[in-house]
């Protein structure tokens, strides 16, 4: 039911814990402010990963939308990882976003600008989002699990082209206005440091919520054999109805089956 | 029959049942219309910025109609369960899927011709280079009604059909929407030079998505 | 020879419920064989299981000689499913739509023609579809599935609806794929009608097969 | 006493078919009417008419006292329509679906739970109609029509799909309709079955009437 | 039970099914924002333009959205003949319109506020005088809900009702589009005694088509 073994998942719990403990002292008082942006620029060891890790688990969707699609490897596991990980991607991209436009306000003055970055990390956004409503609409798990994986490679295809018409969209006519790419280029010890520190405890905290998703999205299909036999049973001894076993009435076959 | 001849069966079918109930031509062009006025009327027909835009809205406006048209193509699957029929029918899904999407292509070229002309008249554009307009607008189309099509059939047998579609579609067909844009401008100031590599966006786009879509459309076709 | 259609402990899930809960049936070349039992039981999920629309959960199934496990697909050029709707197009006529499915497994005009004939469809060729009646979008619903000249037709309930004719025309298609050795499985709550003409009864009770001889020996 | 239905040379046109052309039909208090006819006879047509939700193109229909010519609409709260479909939401359960349509005339949860009863839907009340079962569905619809408890019942093809306990309880349904001074007209093709029940049968032939008596002076 | 009780019979079956099956909050919603982001970017947002612009795009966003929402809310009436079980349900139509009308409503009130978030974070919007443009809005959902439901029901029973409600509403809700675009124009400015005005004419048309909406639904639930 779980991708880890719980005991290690618990472990990574409180690694992940402490692991973010340890960003935030390090982050908030270990890095020296920066030279022109002060505090605010203490956004970036969250920002960065969080754009990083939302990349990683895009990643992690296709590869697994990829193994389900290949008859060799199909497994309702990759379904369930391609989903949780889907989540958990739009979930730092949403995390990205919130922060850069936090960052943004201080340091452009406003909280959007259309910068190519910022625009096609959008478009990414919705890219998944589209794909998590696909999720949540009722059909068999096989069929569910069909549809996403082919819609994860879809969008998974698409994100370099996004990001290549986006790009060009702003380089071909004019040069990007706001963005300052010289940012990154005098960046301090502690920084890159705390920068990657952050990094690392952002995977782990992507792990640890990914089997936490893993094994809710297992424990909602229900689908272990132990329960089937008893569905079954209850079905041959005529008392099972199609609504019994349903906790949260995510899963129905598409209208017409029954017509 | 081989793939195409199924192909043009299918393009056949729909093509069709369009010249009967005439639902593009009557409903989704005069949409398309609509909305090019009211984003005249909503922007503020500040001349100059209307006249600087219009590429964008144009394609924006296809991209709206598109969907309805993609919607079209697919209600008429949905009606007395014709989507079983058709896993059933033994024909080729690349087959189905080459004319279905050929069927929607065949429509939304109709459809750009009438709304290019309703630009050039609403905002006052004028065309510089008519063959880098043409070709970034073909293979502009045959993306999207490619990834249509291939969206479209993987909504088919839902309830929610009509409202998923666009919310798949739309981000994924964004670089036709920011490359015909651009390609359109170029073609529009007359430099045409500028165009070409949008061009070649939108053609990889096309072939890209029909390659995917001559794949996935069988399994995306099966219910489960 | 290999049964046409062959299911071992098939256990088919619609959604999280055991629709099929266990079945075995065997069908062989030539059988009508009539699929019996009540509301709910499991007999359209059964007939789509062998159409290859649904996947199974766990069993094994072929289905003339395609195990559907690795392939539900190749099997139906072969097949034909006539399910509750017609499947067919509003805007086009009555043989439009037969000729767009006949011709889509190869078959010629004349298809078409014996089958609009067999149904009593002739007067109603060049009527649209969205004009019919109920009883006469079954009756189209029937002739398609036979215009397909299938190995295996799948009936699902396909008296509801008909008039007295339409059964007889329907008793007649049935004993003409005896005679072309056609084999036929039908779901039906028309049960002394079909046991006239079925060589055997298979009985689902929530989700699970339970056999008897109907004929004896007739196969 | 004024009858239930009074309708006198009635036409009317689908698009440009004349689906009835020309029915004269009177149905009194209490009776129970089997509509017969072939396929494509205008039944269907004929209920919808009824119902008031096709208008005539001539002559005259009165329904539970309302000139249909005036007002076709206000007679529906004391009439129930079955149909082919339920007109139910697949996203509501048997029992919230039942409940919209019987508050809907103003009537108790008590008359919904006699309707799950009647029609064998008890175990079921919980279920979402999309997970339905063909037979499911048309027990369904029976049961909204039933828990409306209108003064005439309007049956288009009622036995389509239900399995013989399905057609007992519907038996059940009219016997109790006879008692209950309910009115009942019935389209279908199970003709011996309802003939046992009808205390009259309209044959209807090409969108005519042709009337004949069936039992004689029950009432 | 009397018309509100009634109403309310229809929208909290509605707004139950929404519930359930969450289609405007998981696919219309985040079409909308597509929408501003995609529209916003194809009018090329460096020109300057885009702030000013602001009030219309995102009217004319809502009004894209709403034709989703009120699509769903017919899609919901048209599975399994329920259109025909509605005609027969006895319901009063003046009751059957209100609820209808505002289990639409309150989606779209729910629409407005996220995609009002989406302005003022994309489009660097600062909101002048809420009063007004809270007013404006209300306003003009509630006319854009009955026009909704109106012209839903119009199509309901056919075939085309897809393509059919966008083509026959976004013409008669263009008043809308106007005065509320104007009349935000005016809060964000702070200038709120110029959104009068156009709250004002917001409201007559609310008013008006809610009254045409009841008296209309009746005749229009019947098919002919
Ligand atoms: C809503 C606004 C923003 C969004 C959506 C956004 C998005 C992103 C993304 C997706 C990345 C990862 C790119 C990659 O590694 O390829 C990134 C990196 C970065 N962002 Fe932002 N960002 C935003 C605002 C800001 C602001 C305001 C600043 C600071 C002025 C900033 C500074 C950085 C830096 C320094 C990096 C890492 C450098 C690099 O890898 O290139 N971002 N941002
Ligand atoms: N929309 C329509 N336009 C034109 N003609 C129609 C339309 N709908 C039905 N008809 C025709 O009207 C006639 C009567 O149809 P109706 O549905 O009333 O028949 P029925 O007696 O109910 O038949 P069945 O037993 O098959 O249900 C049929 O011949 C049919 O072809
Ligand atoms: N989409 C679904 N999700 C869950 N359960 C379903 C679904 N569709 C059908 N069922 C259930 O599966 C069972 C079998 O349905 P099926 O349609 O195969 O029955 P059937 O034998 O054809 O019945 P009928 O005689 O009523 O047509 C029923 O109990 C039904 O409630
Ligand atoms: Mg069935
Ligand atoms: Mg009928």
């Amino acid at each position: 039911m779980t991708l880890l073994k719980p005991a290690f998942g618990r472990a990574l719990g409180w690694v992940t814990l402490a692991a973010l403990v340890v960003l935030a002292l390090f982050g908030l008082w270990g890095a020296p402010p920066d030279a022109v942006q002060g505090d605010a620029q203490r956004l970036m060891y969250l920002h960065v990963p969080a754009a990083w890790i939302a990349y990683l688990a895009f990643g992690i969707t296709a590869l697994a939308s990829g193994l389900w699609l290949w008859p060799r490897t199909r497994s309702m596991v990759w379904d369930r990882v391609a989903g949780a990980s889907a989540e958990l991607g739009v979930l730092f991209t949403a995390l990205t976003l919130v922060l850069g436009a936090l960052w943004g306000r201080p340091v452009w003055g406003v909280w959007w600008a259309w910068d190519a970055r910022l625009v096609t990390t959008a478009v990414l956004f919705f890219l998944y989002v589209g794909y998590l409503a696909l999720r949540q609409v009722p059909t068999s798990p096989e069929a569910r699990a069909r549809r996403c994986a082919i819609a994860a490679l879809i969008a998974f295809v698409d994100v370099p082209i996004v990001h290549f018409s986006v790009t060009w969209w702003r380089t071909l006519h004019q040069q990007a206005t706001v963005f300052d790419p010289s940012l990154k280029a005098n960046i301090h010890g502690v920084m890159a440091f705390t920068l990657w520190f952050g990094a690392l405890a952002f995977t782990l905290l992507y792990v640890y919520l990914l089997d936490r998703r893993y094994r809710l999205a297992a424990l909602e299909e229900g689908r272990d054999d132990r329960e089937l036999d008893v569905a079954i049973a209850e079905r041959v001894a005529g008392a099972g109805t199609p609504e019994a076993r349903r906790p949260s009435g995510s899963v129905e076959a598409p209208a017409g089956v029954s017509r | 029959m081989n793939l195409f001849q199924e192909a043009a069966l299918v393009a056949g079918k729909d093509l069709r049942i369009e010249a009967r109930a005439r639902v593009t031509l009557q409903q989704v062009l005069p949409f398309g219309l609509i909305v090019l006025l009211l984003f005249a009327f909503a922007l503020d027909p500040d001349r100059g910025v209307l006249r600087r835009v219009a590429p964008g809205l144009f394609w924006v406006t296809v991209l709206l109609a598109a969907l309805l048209a993609i919607s079209r193509a697919y209600s008429v699957e949905s009606e007395n369960g014709a989507i079983d029929a058709l896993r059933m029918s033994g024909l080729d899904p690349a087959g189905l899927f080459l004319g279905k999407a050929a069927a929607v292509a065949v429509e939304l070229v109709v459809l750009e011709a009438v709304l290019t002309g309703g630009v050039v008249l609403f905002f006052d554009v004028g065309i510089g280079s008519l063959g880098p307009l043409v070709l970034a607008s073909i293979a502009a189309t045959v993306g999207v009604a490619a990834t249509g099509t291939l969206y479209g059939v993987l909504a088919a047998g839902l309830r929610v059909r009509e409202t998923l579609v666009p919310v798949l579609l739309l981000p994924v067909v964004s670089p036709v929407l920011l490359g015909a844009t651009r390609a359109w401008e170029a073609a529009i100031d007359g430099a045409p030079s500028d165009a070409w590599p949008w061009i070649g966006l939108l053609s990889i786009f096309a072939v890209l998505y029909v390659a995917v879509g001559m794949l996935a459309f069988g399994p995306l076709l099966e219910e489960a | 020879m290999h049964p046409v259609v062959r299911l071992r402990s098939a256990v088919c899930l619609l959604g999280r419920f055991p629709a099929l809960a266990g079945v075995d049936l065997d069908v062989h070349q030539g059988e009508v064989v009539l699929l019996a039992g009540g509301n709910g039981a499991g007999k359209t999920t059964l007939l789509r299981v062998l159409a290859g629309l649904l996947p199974l959960h766990s069993g094994e199934a072929s289905v003339l000689g395609h195990d559907l496990a690795v392939d539900r697909r190749t099997h139906r050029r072969r097949l034909a499913l006539v399910g509750h709707e017609t499947g067919c197009y509003d805007d086009l006529t009555v043989r439009e739509n037969l000729t767009f499915f006949t011709r889509a497994v190869g078959r010629s005009a004349d298809d078409v023609d014996a089958a609009l004939g067999a149904l009593g469809l002739g007067p109603l060729a060049d009527v649209r579809h969205g004009r019919l009646s109920a009883g006469q979008r079954r009756r189209l619903a029937i002739a398609v599935g036979l215009a397909r000249a299938p190995d295996l037709l799948l009936l699902d309930e396909p008296h509801a609806g008909l008039d007295a004719d339409g059964r007889e025309a329907l008793d007649d298609v049935l004993r003409s794929a005896c005679d072309q050795a056609r084999t036929v499985v039908l779901a039906s709550h028309e049960l002394d009608r079909v046991r006239a003409l079925a060589d055997r009864e298979v009985t689902l009770v929530s989700g699970r097969s339970t056999t008897a001889p109907l004929k004896a020996g007739v196969r």
